[in-house]
Formats: C-alpha cells, sequence, structure tokens
C-alpha cells in the first residue's frame, strides 16, 4: 500500500464530488466548476496509479495525457463561461432552467 | 528514515483533506465570488500534489493554466456577469468584491 | 432546491465502488514505460513527456490544437460580449504589467527551450505567454485593427497549421504522417513546439478577451 | 489510376484533409463557401479511395509517427470504419450542399470552418484505434458540435447548447475515468491489444461502467436522452441534420467498437440492460414525439425512438443483429438528415414549423414533402427502403436467438413511426387555404432533401453492396451463428 493510492482515492472522491455539484447546482457558473473539479479528480487518478511501482520512474504517458487533458478543459471552460454570459444575458438568469419534465 | 515516511505520509494526509475541502467549499458555499477563489487556491495546491506524485510537467501546466488562466477567465466571466444584471443584484453585496466599471464605462 | 433522494445513495455506491475498484487494480501484466525507455534515443529529445506528447503521440497533441482552435472559433461565433475593461487599469497593475509581461516571456522562452530535457515545453510556455498576454489585455492593451484580420488569424493557427505541414511534408517525402527521421527529430520538434506556443499564448489570451478583436460585432 | 489509388494512404488524407479546409476557411473567409464544398467533395473521393484499397487489401492498419501501438497511435479501418466514413461523407457533401444556401453571410463565416472541423473530428474517430486518441476526437467533435448549436439564435438554443455542452463534458469524463482503469490495469491503449489482454477484474468492471455510461449520455439513450430533443430541435437546421445523422452515432460507434473487441467478457446482464432501455427509448420516443406540436421537436423525438433501435442488437449479441444495428444507423442517418432538411426548407418557407399550420405551406414545396415522405418510410420501416432491410435484419436475429420479444419492439415502434409522420403528412392533404405568402425556398436546398431521401431507398434496393463492404475485416466475428 503506497502514498499514491492516498491520491488515486482523492481523485475518485473529487470525481464524484463533482458529479454531485453538476447534477444538484442550477448555477451556470457553479456547473462549470463542478466540471472542472471532476476533471481534476479523472486526472489525479491517472496520474496517481501511474507511479505505483516505487522502483522505477513513473509512466510519463499518463502525464502527457494529463496536459493534453488539462489543455482541453480550459478550452471547454472558456467556451462555457461565454456561453454561460450569453445565456445570462438573453434570460436574464444564471441557472439553467429545469428542464420541461417531460 | 522512519520519521521521514510518517512525515511524508502526514504531509500527503493534509494536503488531501486540504484539497477535498477546498473542493467541497468551492462547490457548497453560496457567494459565487467565493467559489472561484476557493477555486483557484484548489488549483494552486493541486500543482503542489503533481509535484509529490513525480509530475513536475504538470505542476507547471497546472499551476499556468489550470490556477492562472482558467482564475482569470473565471474572474472575467464573473465580472461581466455583474455587470450584466448589476440591477437584478438582491440583498447580497457581490458587486463590492471586484472592481468593474459598467456604469462609467459602458458609454 | 429539490433533491432527489436517489441520487446520494447511488453516488455514495459509485463512490465505493470505483474506489475498491482503484485499490484492487492488478499491475499490468507488460507495461508501456519498458518499451518507451528502448525509444527514447530516437524520440530527439530527452524529456520522456515531452517526447510522448510531440512524438510518441503527436498526433492527440494535433489534434487537440485543434481542440484549442475549435474552443475560440466557437466563442467567437457566439460574439459580442462587451469588452472587458475600458476604463485605466491604475497605476499598480500598469507598473507590475511592464516589469513583468518581458519577464513572463523570458520565461515561456526558457521553458520551451529547456522543455527537451526537463519539465517545460510547449503547453508551459504556452500558457504563460497568454498569461503576459491577459496582463496586457488587462492594461488596456488591444491588438491594432490592422493585425486583428488575417496576421491574428495566422498566429491562432500557427500551432496545427505547422503540426500538419510538418506532417504531410514528410508524407510527401516518403515516410509516414509525422514520423520524424531521427536525426532531425530534435529540430522538427522544436519548430512545432515554437509554433504551437505562440499559437496557445495568442489563443487563451483570446480566449480571455472573449470577442474577435477588432470585429464588426458591437 | 491503380497505382495512385494504391499508393496513397487515403486513411490519412481523410483526417488531415477535413483539418486543413477547416484552417483555410478560418484563414479566408471570403471564399469559405466554395472551400467548404471543395472539402466534402474531396472527402467523398477520398473515402472511395479507401473503399477501393479495404477492397482490395482488406483492413488496414497505420503507425502514424512510425511507432505502432502500444508506443504510437495507430489508425485502422474496416468494413465497420468504412461504413461510417461513407454514410458521414455523403450526408456530409448533402448537409455542404444544404448549408451553402442557407446560412446568412456572416452566420457562414462561423460556419465553414467549425463544419470542417466537425468532419475531421468525425473521420479522426471513425479510424482511431487508440483509446485515449478517441477522448481527444470526442471531444474534438463535442466542442464543435456545441459551437454549431449556438449559432441559432435565441434563448432557447443558447440554454439547449449550455446543456449539451455540460452533458458532452460530463460524458466525456466517464470515459476517461474508465479509460484511465483500462489503461492502468492492461498497460496500453490500443483496442487491439486491449482486446487481447481484457480479463474480469473489478477494475475492468468499474471501466466497463463508466465508458458505457459516458457514451451511452452521448448517444442519448433513454434515460438520458434529456438534453437532445432541445438542442437538436434548437439547432440552425443543417446542424440538426448533422447532429442526429451523424454526432450521436459517432459516440454509439466507440460503444460498439469497446462492445465487440474488449468488452464481450462482460456477461449477458448489461446486455439484457442495454435492449431494456433501448427497446424503452423506442417507444418513449415514439409516443413523445407524437404529442409534439412543432415539426422540429417531432424530427428530434423521433431521433430519441430510433436510437433505441440501434440497442437491441446488444441482448441478440449475433452478427446478423450487429449487421442490422448497423444498416439501421446507416438508413436514420441519411433519412433524419433528409427530413430536418425537409422541415428546414418549410421553416425557411413559412417562418413558422407548427403541424397545424403545415398545410399552407407544404402544398408549394412538392419536392420537401417528397423528400419528407420518403425519409418517413424508412423511418417506419416501410419497404422497399433501408430502415426496411434493417428492422428485417433484427428480426431475423430477434426469432433466430429465441428472443421474440424484441421483435415486438421494433413492430410496435414501426406502428408509432407510422402514426407520427402520417400526421405530419396527413396535414398537408387536408385542403387549407394559403394564408401567408410563403417565402421562396432556395432549389439546392429542396433538391439535396429529395437525394438524400432517394439515397435511404436506394438502400432498401441495393442492400448486398453495404452488407458486403460491412464484412471487411470481419468487425462482428466469424461467419452467421444461426
Amino acid at each position: 500500500m503506497s502514498y499514491v493510492y492516498l491520491y488515486a482515492l482523492l481523485g475518485v472522491g473529487l470525481f464524484v464530488l463533482g458529479l454531485n455539484a453538476l447534477i444538484i447546482h442550477p448555477h451556470m457558473l457553479r456547473k462549470i466548476l463542478a466540471v472542472n473539479v471532476m476533471s481534476t479528480g479523472v486526472f489525479l487518478v491517472l496520474v496517481a496509479l501511474s507511479s505505483r511501482n516505487e522502483e522505477v520512474l513513473p509512466d510519463p504517458v499518463p502525464h502527457a495525457m494529463v496536459i493534453t487533458g488539462i489543455v482541453v478543459s480550459v478550452s471547454a471552460t472558456a467556451l462555457a463561461l461565454i456561453l454561460m454570459l450569453k445565456v445570462n444575458r438573453a434570460t436574464g438568469k444564471n441557472e439553467l432552467p429545469d428542464r420541461g419534465r417531460d | 528514515m522512519e520519521a521521514l515516511i510518517i512525515l511524508n505520509w502526514v504531509l500527503d494526509a493534509l494536503l488531501g483533506v486540504s484539497l477535498f475541502g477546498l473542493a467541497w467549499l468551492a462547490l457548497a458555499s453560496s457567494d459565487i465570488f467565493k467559489a472561484i477563489v476557493l477555486f483557484i487556491s484548489f488549483g494552486l495546491l493541486m500543482a503542489l500534489a503533481w509535484v509529490r506524485l513525480n509530475a513536475p510537467d504538470i505542476a507547471l501546466a497546472e499551476a499556468a493554466i489550470g490556477a492562472g488562466l482558467t482564475g482569470a477567465l473565471l474572474l472575467a466571466a464573473y465580472a461581466r456577469l455583474e455587470d450584466i444584471d448589476v440591477d437584478a443584484v438582491d440583498g447580497e453585496n457581490v458587486q463590492a468584491h471586484i472592481q468593474h466599471d459598467s456604469n462609467e464605462g459602458s458609454e | 432546491m429539490e433533491r432527489n433522494p436517489w441520487l446520494l445513495p447511488l453516488l455514495l455506491m459509485l463512490c465505493v465502488g470505483l474506489g475498491y475498484a482503484v485499490l484492487s487494480m492488478p499491475e499490468p501484466v507488460e507495461g508501456l514505460p519498458e518499451i518507451l525507455v528502448d525509444n527514447m534515443e530516437l524520440a530527439g529529445v530527452s524529456n520522456p513527456v515531452t517526447a510522448v506528447l510531440l512524438n510518441f503521440r503527436g498526433y492527440d497533441t494535433l489534434l487537440e490544437m485543434g481542440v484549442l482552435l475549435v474552443a475560440l472559433l466557437g466563442m467567437w461565433s457566439l460574439g459580442g460580449m462587451p469588452d472587458y475593461h475600458e476604463s485605466s487599469p491604475g497605476l499598480v497593475l500598469d507598473i507590475m504589467s511592464r516589469q513583468l509581461v518581458p519577464v513572463l516571456i523570458l520565461v515561456a522562452g526558457y521553458l520551451l527551450w529547456v522543455g527537451a530535457d526537463a519539465p517545460g515545453g510547449a503547453f508551459q510556455a504556452g500558457s504563460l505567454l497568454g498569461a503576459a498576454g491577459v496582463l496586457l489585455l488587462l492594461c488596456g492593451w488591444r491588438i491594432g485593427n490592422r493585425c486583428s484580420g488575417l496576421p491574428l488569424r495566422i498566429l491562432l493557427v500557427l500551432g496545427l497549421g505547422m503540426f500538419v505541414m510538418a506532417g504531410t511534408g514528410l508524407l510527401l517525402i516518403g515516410g509516414g504522417l509525422l514520423q520524424y527521421p531521427p536525426s532531425v527529430a530534435n529540430e522538427l520538434i522544436l519548430m512545432i513546439e515554437a509554433a504551437a506556443t505562440l499559437s496557445i499564448g495568442a489563443t487563451l489570451a483570446a480566449m480571455f478577451l472573449g470577442c474577435r478583436p477588432g470585429g464588426t460585432d458591437k | 489510376m491503380e497505382l495512385i489509388l494504391e499508393g496513397v494512404p487515403w486513411i490519412v488524407v481523410l483526417i488531415i484533409l477535413p483539418l486543413t479546409g477547416g484552417m483555410a476557411c478560418f484563414l479566408f473567409p471570403k471564399i469559405s463557401k466554395s472551400l467548404g464544398l471543395l472539402t466534402s467533395l474531396a472527402v467523398v473521393a477520398c473515402v472511395w479511395g479507401l473503399g477501393w484499397q479495404l477492397i482490395e487489401e482488406g483492413a488496414q492498419r497505420y503507425a502514424i509517427g512510425g511507432w505502432g501501438a502500444p508506443l504510437g497511435i495507430d489508425l485502422y479501418a474496416d468494413g465497420l470504419s468504412l461504413v461510417m466514413l461513407a454514410v458521414a461523407a455523403l450526408v456530409g457533401l448533402g448537409i455542404s450542399v444544404y448549408s451553402s444556401a442557407y446560412f446568412s453571410r456572416d452566420k457562414a463565416n462561423h460556419f465553414w470552418p467549425l463544419w470542417l472541423f466537425l468532419c475531421g473530428a468525425l473521420n479522426a474517430l471513425f479510424l482511431s484505434s487508440d483509446i485515449f486518441n478517441l477522448y481527444v476526437t470526442l471531444e474534438l467533435l463535442g466542442l464543435t458540435a456545441v459551437a454549431l448549436v449556438a449559432l441559432a439564435d435565441g434563448a432557447q438554443a443558447l440554454i439547449s447548447a449550455m446543456r449539451y455542452l455540460l452533458v458532452n463534458l460530463m460524458g466525456s469524463l466517464f470515459y476517461l475515468l474508465g479509460v484511465a482503469f483500462l489503461y492502468h490495469s492492461l498497460g496500453s491503449l490500443d483496442i487491439a491489444i486491449l482486446a487481447q489482454r481484457a480479463q474480469p477484474s473489478p477494475a475492468m468492471w468499474a471501466a466497463v461502467g463508466l465508458i458505457s455510461t459516458g457514451l451511452l449520455l452521448k448517444t442519448a439513450l433513454f434515460p438520458m436522452h434529456f438534453w437532445l430533443p432541445a438542442a437538436h430541435a434548437c439547432a440552425p437546421t443543417p446542424v440538426s441534420a448533422v447532429l442526429s445523422a451523424l454526432v450521436v452515432k459517432a459516440s454509439f460507434y466507440i460503444l460498439l467498437r469497446m462492445w465487440l473487441e474488449i468488452f464481450p467478457m462482460v456477461g449477458s446482464s448489461f446486455a439484457q440492460l442495454m435492449g431494456g432501455l433501448g427497446a424503452a427509448a423506442v417507444l418513449w420516443g415514439g409516443v413523445q414525439a407524437l404529442r409534439q406540436t412543432r415539426l422540429k421537436m417531432l424530427i428530434a423525438y423521433s431521433t430519441v425512438s430510433q436510437l433505441g433501435y440501434l440497442f437491441l442488437a446488444f441482448p441478440l449479441g449475433m452478427s446478423v443483429a450487429w449487421r442490422g444495428a448497423l444498416y439501421m444507423l446507416l438508413s436514420h442517418a441519411v433519412a433524419k438528415a433528409a427530413m430536418f432538411m425537409a422541415a428546414g426548407n418549410i421553416l425557411a418557407a413559412g417562418g413558422d414549423d407548427r403541424i397545424a399550420d403545415l398545410s399552407s405551406i407544404t402544398q408549394r414545396l412538392p419536392l420537401t414533402l417528397t423528400a419528407f415522405s420518403l425519409a418517413g418510410m424508412s423511418i417506419m420501416g416501410l419497404p422497399p427502403s433501408g430502415g426496411f432491410i434493417a428492422k428485417w435484419l433484427l428480426l431475423e436475429a430477434s426469432i433466430q436467438s429465441g428472443q421474440w420479444w424484441w421483435g415486438v419492439i421494433l413492430l410496435l415502434g414501426g406502428l408509432l413511426a407510422a402514426v407520427y409522420v402520417f400526421k405530419v403528412v396527413g396535414h398537408v392533404f387536408t385542403q387549407a387555404e394559403p394564408k401567408l405568402e410563403a417565402r421562396a425556398v432556395p432549389a439546392r436546398m429542396e433538391w439535396t432533401a429529395l437525394v438524400l431521401a432517394l439515397v435511404v431507398i436506394f438502400l432498401g434496393l441495393f442492400a448486398s453492396w453495404p452488407l458486403a463492404i460491412m464484412e471487411i475485416g470481419s468487425p462482428f466475428g466469424e461467419g452467421d451463428s444461426g
């Protein structure tokens, strides 16, 4: 049992925490934050498990994957924020309206 | 040696708990501005966690992109959000948090 | 805020299940790192993360530059957000950014250069450039109208464009897509990285601005 | 001629070409329309080239950078990817032609680069053999799709785009976490290598659950379909067509690949669950479609319903069923694109798509009406159409495997589809005074819808050819079980 599992479990925790917030909070900015927390959780799992074996150097492939992921998530965040501002301007609200129960 | 290992464990546990706590607070706080600030500090602490996980490349990227630029984007969006519905603010004195100039600058 | 009573138990179950899966995960029989170490001298750079990002899995990075560009395109197509700051930024910010911007650019160049052998590389350098751009934008600096058209667009596609050009160029001279000859791999990677850095910096700064600079939309 | 066809690595060109086209459109907005049309045509030619190569030489693998899996990323093309590429190229060409008349000047400047990047993302997705690379293509696809939805004006479109973006990101993150589990327990990202090494373990189960959830969310299978109708109905018409015809199919394609190659060991209970959800989707989507008062919403709910059919193949799990599902995908893509275009024409003519007011407008658009009815035939599953062949194959599989109840779902779904298609078509034949001045619809838009609708009928008449192409590299396992 090495310390990396602590971080991997933290990653799982963050993922679920973000998922919960993404589902229950209606405010768009908080949903965006929640997605970012979720993605950090996934990245933590990816990287933490790459240094399970303490004798050898950590596997660089997940590291590269995470750097790619960070750039992707900042792009998505930027787009989401502008979209949020447009929604705010069109409806005057910061919350996504409840979807019409079908 | 033994002491060092224990110290490391304590450090990791502390870091983990504060990361989770920050994320929790950021997602649960009632004030959006506070949430953003907490999220940015969460990002900065994450950089430390990456260093602990032997991932200096990611630590650099996280500090610059994850905390820095995402933070700037979030704050800019927040300022504009407040710009837009500055009169719709009810009760909460949120616009005092950030200097914005919707009234003077819009002409 | 009405809550679904099923949500919390479900999420807890998910959490426990995923945690158990993480803890019980077997070591892979045959890992990638060994193969990677064997191929490092062909990669052209000695920082393994840069080697993976730009050489072994360079195609991912190519597509990722596309993601950055597309996000910006999406933001521009939404158009018409109010420009951020219009007033003077205040003395402190002005002086600070005067000092800070050149330093940031220098550090970005350093990170780009050193990325071949040590932590650093195009993304970190690019994001520092982006930060420098954000500081300039905060101080009220705007790109001149003359440069906001084609020159800016060229700067934005430079990263993806250089990747695609290098890839197809190698394809045309008889290699495979993105198959760098080991003798010039280092130079090619540095060239692509430099272009990517400029693009990333410009894109991130443009994302901060949010609207198309010098655009027609008010 | 043969030398050229053989020598060119079409598999790479198919990815590079639309990306280059997208960049060129971004750099030179003045000529973006011609660049876009040209690129779409070229993509069709490239798919032709790749098809020729595949028929001659069988399935192909291409190592990018010369490294080869597991170190590098491999591209892989077999019959399954070829069919997906072909339908994307064909529908894509139709959408390009339609869009060249649809968008106003300033919208067009934004549309063309995004659309070509979307084509590039689709092609890259259908050709990738690397699960992390698939994540990147999914993100590229998702962000372009969201940006395209937001091209439509109005609060409703923006809200649905926002929700679409959040759902997309959530789905991608589920997928990525699954990828992390797969990579760390099996030590590779390449699908073929993963397939060899896969064996049951808790991590594997978690990966299957996460990846399936993420992709089902993006494919909008029944309980997770909540985001689809609004996003597909509010988008600009060509974008609605792209989303319904191609984008939801992309995530289904990944799921299918994973299911066929990596996940066969997960057992049948999960497959039964997917089948059950699919059946629920068929019925629920059909009933909801009936209740809609607006044409584009009706068509969007019909997509929810038709997507359900694709999942009926999972519990059947035999080669015939997979081919039926793929044929359903193929014909639904073409038919739904034609239907959305027809709806777009009606909107363009009358400015309104309320179903009750259709009669006054539609009588002036005979070509559009024909297109809608022909596409409707395929949605219902009437012969001769692609939808009929697909349902026939699925029915055959359900009888062969003794699970007749899936066959009942097929028939019920067809019945529901018949009711909602006739609800639309029926309005046209009620005599009504033409009250409004209808605006002229560009002939190009009417003809594109009609040509695509005719393609669906061809898919019904000449089914043996696409069915033979699917078998290249035998993606569904060897031979027929039965």
